[in-house]
């Protein structure tokens, strides 16, 4: 019925996931890194909509537990820009590595 | 769901819960209608009496059975009451403290805020205590966090305050998605987010491959709350965060936010993973993997102790002294005796008082004179006698010296793990030589008291609600060291060895 | 295995999503970074809707794609515009190489786990009345998660005000 | 006997008050400090003249309940701590008292007097502990104590060096100890000392266990009572003020670990191997310590060695199954080692130098200071009818009645370099030519002195209570009722005893051609005994001999093992430290600042734990 197998679904979230990482590891632009976050965060949801709908026991709850984690991201972003508004007032700079004055 | 049924639960049982959510909104509307004229500081003393209150409340909850309401969104059973009783009363000590938080720039104008976004994340940790469903672990876990988040960067003048911040919003993000992604599987594999029902599931599974993933999604999740524990691997940010962030609310992230970091960890841990069978379909996962969180745990008090030996920050110094004390209840934590519970319990409150009253004097030295160099502790014997001496019973007991509560603290962590068999003598060693360690670094501030002559001219004015958390911190650091059968009588009278935590 | 059209459309989107990741990766201004993840975020929202989730595909689509971003480019254009991604300071070769590593290694670890995976359940009805299943169950069960969630939602709110606020310099007056 | 809890009581109270009364009393803070501990005292001897027809009375309350355990605080009052509490207490009081002279006009005197309140609390509280985790509390605490008074000359870099010192060395101590304690916890179930020996002699322990936990509560003793190698904090520890040193370093804090290897005798018993591990470290130390002794020119380091060196015969005796005789010495000890460091106070006090090579010629200035000196320098020496000689003799039989020849020879040559060393420091302080610089001198005030004399006639006659003349009461005494213990007195031959008179005057005598002949006819000594004199009629050939070979052999065994001390042991304590430090450093660079590395770290750090997993889990 589904020509598409679970596999592949957890397999795309995965390699999603991992960039998502590498991108906010590595990434100089703060904005980058905080997107990369919400990159990661969306490969969770691939996986939690995944198993709702093929997972052992399908239910709607992986869909709502979705939910949740979309409003958290947002909420996270929102506060995650504020913070750097306010740390671009101080110091002119959205570069990561120059947050550095916190260190040893 | 109709009003009918909607009433029909048992919402006393959140009773505290509510009370500090009220408090929130009262403080919330109060902050925006009263004339700016008006001291915010009247607000945190609402805070304050709302926290006391809801400790009423939940000594009122005391004798209660194990309430559940809506499928263990919400559930009160001893643990959850035991460990809020715990978050209560170091955020109430911490509240004092930030009622008297003057520092030299900026926090005048976010007063306010300052007071409803604690009791927010106050309420945070309450709710992950209190909870047996994944989605409302994390959603406290993250009303938790965006309010430290915020909390951290409120100096918005200060540039370590918004450095802060942005670290700890960037490692937190991160840790976030980690512990989601481990969540997910074990969302999959179970088909709920019920702890229970989760746990009934996993009990009859033995496909090696979901075995193997569950392994999987318990490393993600470990290691993503190792970010609220500030514990290897997951502590690198603590003492960058803890050395920029206001002083109350590092007194917040390393006392409040560790404890409910613990919580939802045992939670988690414990509900779920000791009920997944491992291969030989005996060994529950968790004491499988006992050896990895026994790893990580020696090597998160390596770090601590050792690092802190460098540390001329008195925050920073802090900042690791707690990661270490993270190493210590991990210890207990990888045990798993059948008094785990009681020993981190006991630790955790001779940690609530102790490491606060240290936070009330570093931030009476530090706001002083702007600055958290550790040399102006230097002679603070002589400039303030009285206040040296309460230092030194904090530190004493930090260090485990007997005679205070964090030696009992020790002692039952230590014995925990020999009294298991195979006995963690590895472990236990190494929490013995690492807290040696912890010795020069804790008597390297005893040193600068007692044994310099004074760096700052002036006395110290001890402010009110500073000298009500002095006094209660340093008299519940005595009494439990030298009493503290009184703690486990508590303990046992009103929570049964927590044996309705599974039920 | 048939190439079905729900599996033509699974490995279109999943393309885009994955080389939308990999240009945020490779790209070097900011807002083209931005504007490639929008791809992505888009095609993750019709994966949704193959996973018979059409009300989180719409609010993925309004969320991310729309509010967040939007945010981010005002993050962006409040800050330092037209910013470039520069080669890494000294010292982050390494870091990158262990990163790199690590995430391989994180990739393959999952992917043994994976690779095979087949619950061989059944699928329920998700997508009958998809909005409606969602709202009984989220007001229903879970109510307290959803009420924290206003608190949550709050605290970001004041957060965000709190924080991003341009202050007048006339601290003297207010005292 | 019911109220001996209360004997610690009054110190704490003298802590307490001073603490928060200190700044308002000033100097009277001497007499609250001397009234409590006197009143210490009293109860103190009203204990011991109890306990010595009265049973050993225990008791105990409730403290912890962990799981099943059960752990509970009390105390005990049986022979050996009777004893001690009135050492304690004694010699304390005694500290007390000579402290208001000593100390006065020191601007924190009241502090000082506070410190001496906590320490002796503590002394008395590990005393009287029934149990090893209180005796570990109360042991922990001492090290507290002595922390604070040693580094109580803060603006001293040395004191604040030797302060961290004593606290590192001895902490190393304690983990050993600690250990030892949880091991044996582990083993039996309970940290009561009566339960503990009761399943150790039930066989409930194995042997290799019963010698691990041991030689693990040994360290413990070895690390406070300064034995070799973590002996080295002990004669910086001088830098304290004096009558810190007579209480601490002399008396009680050191004595502690013979103490607790005393308290500890049944267990150490079942094991050989423990036992000869006690004699050996306690032999080497003995010799080790004095050969050091010879050489120095400080006078408290002398004695401090001369502390170390004795220490060593107490574990020796123990070790060799003399209890009787570790115990005794440790008693006869306690009194003339805190009369000579009180004297060497004394001394110090008037002529403001601790150089012996600056002092000389001082009998006659300081003529209550010099005789009682005197009188503790005979008693250390080991003279004939001085109390050291009956407690070193006792010593030497056990060692030799337990078959340890090399061990006994081993602590006859210690003897004759104690007699020796002594002897040159008695010499070169009191006798030879009055220093031109040394003018001003006088003798000290009565508060001073007054103890002084207590502790002289101490010196003297605490001896008497074990003979083997007279009859050996203490010693009957201590092991009545606990055969674990062994004989009340050990049967050794006579010769011994004729043995060890010969080589402490031989040491003496050596000193006395050394340090003192060279001004034979302006000196008293000489006036006084002519005949020893004239007896040596070839004293120029024996100077030769002694000169060209004996004097250059020791001085050179002595500087070899100073080197050592100062190159190995603590270059070993050096390079832990060292090490310990180094990645302290590492880690903290680790810390640059970079957001990003801290999760990198998390994240290869969680890829690691995941690839273990993968691996080791069983997946693949």
């Amino acid at each position: 019925m589904n020509g598409v197998p679970v596999s592949a679904y957890l397999a795309l979230a995965l390699i999603l996931f991992c960039i998502g990482l590498y991108g906010a590891l590595t990434k100089r632009n703060t904005i980058i890194v905080l997107i990369s976050i919400e990159l990661m965060l969306n490969a969770v949801n691939i996986n939690l909509i995944t198993f709702s709908k093929m997972g052992i026991a399908p239910s709607i709850t992986g869909q709502i537990f979705a939910v949740f984690v979309i409003a958290v991201a947002a909420a996270e972003v929102a506060v995650g820009i504020a913070i750097l508004l306010a740390l671009y007032r101080n110091r002119k700079t959205v570069n990561i590595d120059e947050m550095n004055e916190l260190k040893h | 769901m109709d009003l009918e049924k909607l009433l029909s639960f048992d919402w006393g049982l959140m009773a505290p819960e509510f009370i500090i959510l009220i408090a929130t909104v009262l403080l919330t509307l109060l902050d925006l209608f009263l004339p700016k004229k008006v001291n915010r500081r009247i607000l945190g003393w609402i805070a304050f009496a709302s926290v006391l209150v809801a400790i009423a409340a939940l000594g009122g909850l005391l004798g209660e059975q194990v309430g559940s309401i809506l499928h263990d969104t919400f559930r009160l059973d001893s643990f959850a009451k035991a460990f809020k009783l715990l978050l209560l009363v170091g955020s109430a000590l911490v509240l004092l403290l930030a009622i008297d938080y003057q520092p030299k720039e900026g926090l005048n104008e976010y007063r306010g805020e300052f007071y409803y976004l604690f009791l927010t994340g106050l309420l945070g940790t309450m709710i992950m205590s209190s909870s047996g469903d994944l989605i409302t672990l994390f959603v406290g876990l993250e009303l938790l966090s965006i309010s430290s988040y915020i909390l951290a960067g409120l100096r918005k003048k200060n540039l370590k305050s918004n450095e802060s911040a942005m670290k700890y919003v960037i490692n937190g993000s991160i840790s976030t998605a980690i512990t989601l992604f481990g969540m997910s599987y074990l969302y999959g594999i179970t088909g709920s987010t019920n702890l229970k029902a989760m746990a009934g599931t996993l009990t009859t599974l033995n496909d090696p491959q979901y075995i193997y993933l569950l392994g999987l999604s318990f490393f993600m999740i470990f290691v993503g709350l190792s970010f609220k524990l500030a514990s290897v691997p997951f502590h690198m940010w603590a003492p960058d965060v803890y050395e920029g962030a206001p002083t109350p609310v590092t007194a917040f992230l390393s006392v409040v936010s560790k404890i409910a970091g613990f919580v939802i960890l045992i939670r988690v841990m414990v509900s779920i993973y000791s009920a997944i069978p491992m291969e030989d379909g005996t060994t529950p996962m968790l004491f499988g993997l006992q050896d990895f969180i026994g790893f990580l745990a020696a090597v998160t008090m390596i770090v601590g102790n050792l690092v802190a030996l460098r540390q001329r920050n008195i925050k920073r110094l802090f900042a690791y002294s707690s990661i270490a004390h993270a190493g210590y209840l991990l210890v207990a934590f990888t045990a798993m005796s059948y008094v785990m519970f009681d020993s981190i319990w006991f630790y955790m409150l001779a940690y609530v008082f102790m490491n606060l009253g240290a936070f009330a004097i570093i931030q009476l030295v530090t706001t002083k004179v702007g600055s958290e160099d550790i040399a102006h502790f230097a002679g603070l014997y002589r400039r303030a006698p009285i206040l040296a001496v309460t230092m030194a019973v904090f530190i004493l007991s930090l260090a485990g010296i007997p005679g205070t509560a964090g030696f009992i603290g020790k002692l039952n962590i230590f014995l925990g793990a020999l009294m298991v068999s195979p006995s963690h003598y590895v472990l236990a060693s190494i929490m013995i030589a690492t807290s040696v360690i912890s010795y020069f670094y804790y008597f390297g501030i005893m040193t600068q008291m007692f044994f310099r002559p004074r760096a700052e001219e002036g006395k110290l004015k001890v402010p009110a609600a500073t000298t009500a958390v002095l006094i209660i911190c340093a008299a519940a650091t005595i009494l439990f060291g030298v009493m503290p059968q009184l703690a486990f009588d508590f303990l046992q009278s009103n929570f049964n060895q927590f044996l309705d935590f599974m039920g | 295995m048939t190439f079905s059209g729900e599996f033509l459309a699974f490995i279109l989107l999943a393309l885009v999503a994955i080389s939308g990741g990999v240009l945020l990766l490779n790209l070097t201004k900011v807002v083209h970074m931005v504007v490639a993840l929008v791809f992505t975020f888009i095609s993750i929202a019709g994966i949704y809707i193959l996973l018979s989730a059409e009300f989180l595909a719409v609010v993925q689509v309004l969320i991310y794609s729309g509010a967040i971003s939007i945010i981010m480019l005002f993050g962006i254009m409040l800050t330092k515009h037209n910013d470039e991604e520069e080669a890494t300071a000294k010292g982050g070769k390494w870091r990158k190489a262990f990163l790199l590593l690590g995430v391989l290694a994180f990739g393959a670890v999952f992917y043994a786990g994976i690779y095979n995976l087949d619950f061989g359940s059944t699928p329920v009805a998700l997508h009958e009345n998809n909005a409606e299943q969602i709202g009984i169950s989220l007001f229903s069960d879970y109510v307290i998660p959803f009420e924290l969630m206003s608190v949550l939602l709050l605290v970001a709110f004041v957060g965000a005000i709190v924080l991003s606020k341009k202050d007048e310099e006339k601290e003297g007056e207010k005292e | 006997m019911e109220n001996a809890w209360l004997i610690p009581l009054f110190p704490l109270l003298s802590f307490l008050v001073l603490l928060l009364f200190g700044k308002r009393l000033k100097e009277a803070s001497a007499y609250v400090g001397i009234l409590l501990t006197l009143a210490s005292l009293v109860f103190s001897v009203i204990v011991l003249v109890a306990r010595l027809t009265d049973a050993t009375f225990k008791a105990e309350a409730d403290w912890l309940q962990i799981g099943d355990l059960q752990l509970t605080v009390g105390f005990e009052v049986n022979q050996l701590n009777a004893l001690m509490l009135v050492i304690v207490s004694l010699v304390s009081f005694l500290v007390h008292t000579y402290s208001k002279g000593y100390m006065h006009g020191d601007e924190r005197f009241p502090v000082f007097y506070a410190y001496l309140g906590l320490f002796t609390f503590a002394m008395l509280g590990l005393v009287l502990s029934p149990n090893l985790l209180q005796t570990y509390i109360f042991w922990e605490l001492v090290g507290v104590g002595s922390f604070l008074l040693i580094g109580f000359y803060f603006n001293k870099e040395s004191a604040k060096a030797a302060a961290k010192k004593a606290f590192i060395m001895t902490r190393i101590g304690d983990v050993g100890l600690l250990i030892g304690m949880i091991l044996l916890f582990w083993q039996t179930g309970s940290f009561e000392y009566d339960e503990i020996f009761a399943s150790v002699h039930a066989g409930e322990v194995s042997g290799t266990m019963i010698t691990l936990t041991s030689i693990l509560i040994f360290i413990g003793a070895v690390g406070k009572s300064g034995q070799f190698p973590l002996h080295t904090w002990l004669p910086d520890a001088m830098e304290g003020p004096t009558p810190v040193s007579a209480l601490i370093h002399a008396a009680t804090m050191v004595a502690a670990g013979v103490y607790l290897v005393a308290t500890m005798f049944p267990l150490f018993a079942a094991s050989d191997t423990a036992m000869s591990t006690v004699a050996i470290v306690g032999a080497f130390t003995a010799i080790f310590a004095a050969t050091i002794g010879l050489t120095q020119t400080d006078i408290k380091r002398v004695l401090a060695y001369s502390t170390v060196s004795q220490l060593g015969y107490m574990m020796l005796a123990l070790g060799a199954a003399g209890y009787v005789a570790g115990v005794f010495h440790l008693m006869t000890h306690a009194f003339f080692k805190a009369l000579l460091f009180l004297a060497a106070g004394s001394v110090i006090h008037a002529v403001h130098t601790q150089d012996i090579e600056k002092m000389g010629g001082l009998w006659k200035k300081l003529s209550f200071t010099a005789p009682l000196f005197l009188i503790g320098t005979l008693a250390i020496s080991g003279v004939p009818l001085f109390s050291g000689f009956f407690s070193k003799d006792e010593i030497l039989i056990a060692a030799w009645a337990n078959g340890n020849y090399v061990l006994f020879w081993l602590a006859v040559i210690a003897a004759f370099f104690t007699a020796f060393y002594m002897f040159r420091l008695f010499f070169m302080v009191f006798a030879g030519k009055e220093r031109s610089d040394m003018k001003k001198v006088h003798e000290s005030p009565f508060t001073m002195t007054g103890p002084m004399i207590v502790l002289g006639i101490l010196a003297v006659v605490s001896g008497y209570v074990n003979t083997p003349w007279f009859g050996t009461f203490l010693g009957d005494w201590l092991v009545d009722g606990n055969e674990a213990l062994g004989h009340g007195h050990i049967e050794g031959p006579a010769w011994i005893m004729i043995v060890a008179t010969v080589v402490s005057l031989a040491g003496i005598y050596l000193a006395y051609l050394m340090y003192s002949k060279k001004t034979l006819a302006r000196d008293w000594f000489t006036s006084r005994a002519p005949t020893l004199y004239s007896i040596v009629v070839n004293k120029y050939f024996i100077d030769e001999i002694y000169n060209s070979t004996f004097v250059y052999a020791t001085k050179a065994v002595s500087l070899f093992l100073r080197f050592i001390e100062l190159f190995l042991v603590e270059g070993l304590v050096k390079s832990v430290t060292g090490i310990v430090k180094g990645l302290g450093k590492t880690g903290s660079k680790l810390q640059s600042g970079q957001v990003q590395t801290y999760s990198t770290v998390a994240f290869v750090g969680l890829a690691v734990l995941l690839i273990i997993f993968a691996l080791t889990g069983g997946y693949f």
